[in-house]
This record gives C-alpha cells, structure tokens and sequence, in this order.
C-alpha cells in the first residue's frame, strides 16, 4: 500500500523535501513507516527521539496500523505561542 | 462556550478584537494574553519569528483542547487569534482572550489553554536575522 | 518596573489603553484582566454598581502591593484603572495589566494583584437598582 | 486629645455623618476608640466584627495607640474590583 508522508519546520530541510510517497505491506504500522523514513532521509535519524507523528490531523502512538492513502505527517516538538 | 480561531499572516489587532468582544449579563472576568516576540532567543538577538503551523492539523488540535475547556470550565467565550509567517520583535504573535463569570475559571482555562497549545497545537518558530543595516 | 495606577470616574478606554503600551525588547508576555459589572447581584438583578473609595488609602494600597509585586517577581510594568462612581451592568470597572518576560510570572503576578486589592485597598460598591422603564 | 473619625460606605449611613471629632484620653488606643465611637453611634455596634480601622492610609492594629490630630477611618470589608 501507499502513504504519504509529510515533514514540517525544520525536518523538512533535513529531509530535503516537504513530503514523500511510499510503498509499505499492508498494516505496516507508524513505527514501521518511521523506520522506513529514517532509512531513506538519514539526516533525520539524530531527530528520532523527539519526533512526534500524525496521521491525517491526530496524534496516533508508533502501535497505529496504516492504511493505503493514509497521510502522515513527522515533525519536531511544537512551539506556538 | 462561544469560540472563535483565526490563524492569519496579517498583525493582531487588539483594538478590533476588543471592539468586537460581546458580554452576556452574567459575564464579570475578561481575561486576556498577548504572547509578544522578545529581541533574543537563547540568548542571541533576533529581529523576529517566523511561524510555520500544519493547519489543519492546528485547527483541529485547537478545537479538541477548545471542547476541553468547554467541559473543565463554566466559560462564556474563548477567542484565540495566532499569527504565521514573520513576526518582528514586540509585535504580539498570539491573542487570546477568556471571559467567564467570575475571575478563577477564566485564569485557570487561559493559562491552561496557552500550556495545552505549546503541548499539542502543530505550529513552530524559526528565529529571524538581526537587521544588520538598521533599517526598518 | 514601570507602575501606573488611575482611578477614575470615566468609562475605561481599553483600545486607547493598548494604543499606550509599551514594551521593551524583553517582554514576551502581556496578561491583562478586565473586571466587568454583572447584570445581577446575590442572584437579584441590577442595572449597575456605584464604587465608593478612600481614594488617598486606596492609592497607598496600591502603591504596597506594586512595591511587594516587584519584589516578588521581574516584571516590566503594572498598570491599573479603577473606575469610582456608578458603573452599569456590562461595563468595566477594573482595567489590570501585567507585562513581564514570560507568561508564568505575568498571571501570577496578575492574580496575585487582584487577590490583594480585594483585601486590602479601600474601595466599596453598592448595587444600583434595575431601570424599570426600560430607558438607557 | 482629640482625634477624627470618618466613616466609608454603609458605615456613613449607619452612623449618619461621614465624620465625627472624638475627644480622647491621651495615649488612648484604636480599640478604645473604637468602644467610644460603638457607644455614640450604636447602629454601628452589630458590625464591629467586619469593622476595619485606618489611621491615616495605613492599617492598625486594635492596640495601636493613638496621637492627637489623627484622622482614623472606619469601614466595612472592602469590595474593589
């Protein structure tokens, strides 16, 4: 199945791209997609501990089964305000 | 509880959100924080922020802590107003403003509110350059 | 810290108190309080509230508890505006503002303010009959 | 020596005159004057333990003793806000 992934603030340039599609077996969950992620954009790998991750617009824990066409979304700690 | 989110590159006006403030006959506490960008961080001068939000994942994320509220306190109103893109030093970056009965529950939902969006709202900030040239 | 204190029997202006801040490059958080006339009073209704003060005590109150807000805690200004003679249901009686570096010292030092002048600064208020004609 | 008294919010009316001048002996504390002010306006006598005493713009205690001249305020609990 296919997914979507996005990054956002700083993971973006050090993934050098703002989102990327991959192909993952079916209810690969988040914590796999992260492995994948941190596989393919290896410059995130230092980030890996403070990495929050979404899915569509809620937060889901790295136990979360994907599904095709999910949207999911990586990135730092937030810092509104 | 009435709410109102605005996420918007253009400056807050607090005059216009003041004027547009409504009060029921029970309302007797208006509590408001301004979040202000400062001339440093970590130490370093900066001449502002830039905010980057997810947002519809912030819009969301503000309504879920907004039903929170909703339930924890007997709120009249919350508005909250958050700027994106570059905001320079002393211009406010965030508004937002509690009204309630009484004093107690309108502190205690706005502090809360402001710590719950720094936990879980998708917005983040990037320190701008000192001007170097001081030119405005 | 900066200190101002104005009591007085005008309507409180907020847009032309906010067109007055100032800030320094350091201040990051503005936390202000409006306190406003409920349409009731010990659950029976009323058109408004008439403030009475000792106003010479009531200034050297004021000026106790800035001096122990300053030492308590870092703050770059404290204003105040407290409105003397009747003022009508929906209407602001009490104008606070705190400005400090972050916002965890600018509300409990708002809070703190408040909850002093409730018990110590010589200020009553007096319930103002509802208008039963109906006229403004 | 003698001292004056002022009254503020519904005291004023309890006593009906938002001042009054006391003759007291000299040294005479806050709480004797106090007792004086009961005995000559008893309408205030049910608020004596809501009563709050100033001289000048500063609290005192019951047992403060006081000087010739001095102006003391009476008052309920106070309501700012």
């Amino acid at each position: 199945m296919q997914v979507t992934v996005h990054f956002y603030s700083y993971f973006k340039e050090l993934a050098g791209t703002p989102q990327a599609a991959l192909d993952l077996p079916p209810q690969a969950t988040l914590d796999f997609l992260r492995a994948r992620v941190l596989e393919q954009f290896p410059r995130l790998a230092p980030m890996q501990k403070a990495m929050l991750a979404a899915v569509g617009v809620e937060y889901q824990p790295w136990s979360f089964a994907l599904s095709e066409g999910d949207e999911v979304s990586f990135f730092p700690p937030v810092q509104g305000g | 509880m009435r709410r109102e989110l605005t996420l918007t590159t253009e400056p807050i006006d607090e005059p216009a959100l003041i004027a547009a403030r409504t009060l029921s006959g029970q309302a007797g506490a208006v509590v408001q924080f301004v979040g202000v960008v400062r001339g440093s961080e970590l130490g370093a001068p900066i001449s502002g922020l830039d905010y980057e939000s997810f947002e519809a994942m912030a819009r969301h994320q503000f309504n879920l802590i907004f039903n929170q509220l909703e339930k924890r306190w007997p709120l009249e109103s919350v508005r909250l107003v958050h700027r994106l893109g570059p905001v320079r030093t002393n211009e406010p970056s965030l508004w937002v403003e509690v009204v309630a009965g009484h004093r107690g529950e309108a502190f205690a939902a706005c502090q809360w509110l402001i710590d719950e969006m720094k936990r879980i709202v998708p917005i983040w900030k990037r320190p701008l350059p000192p001007k170097e040239d001081g030119g405005r």
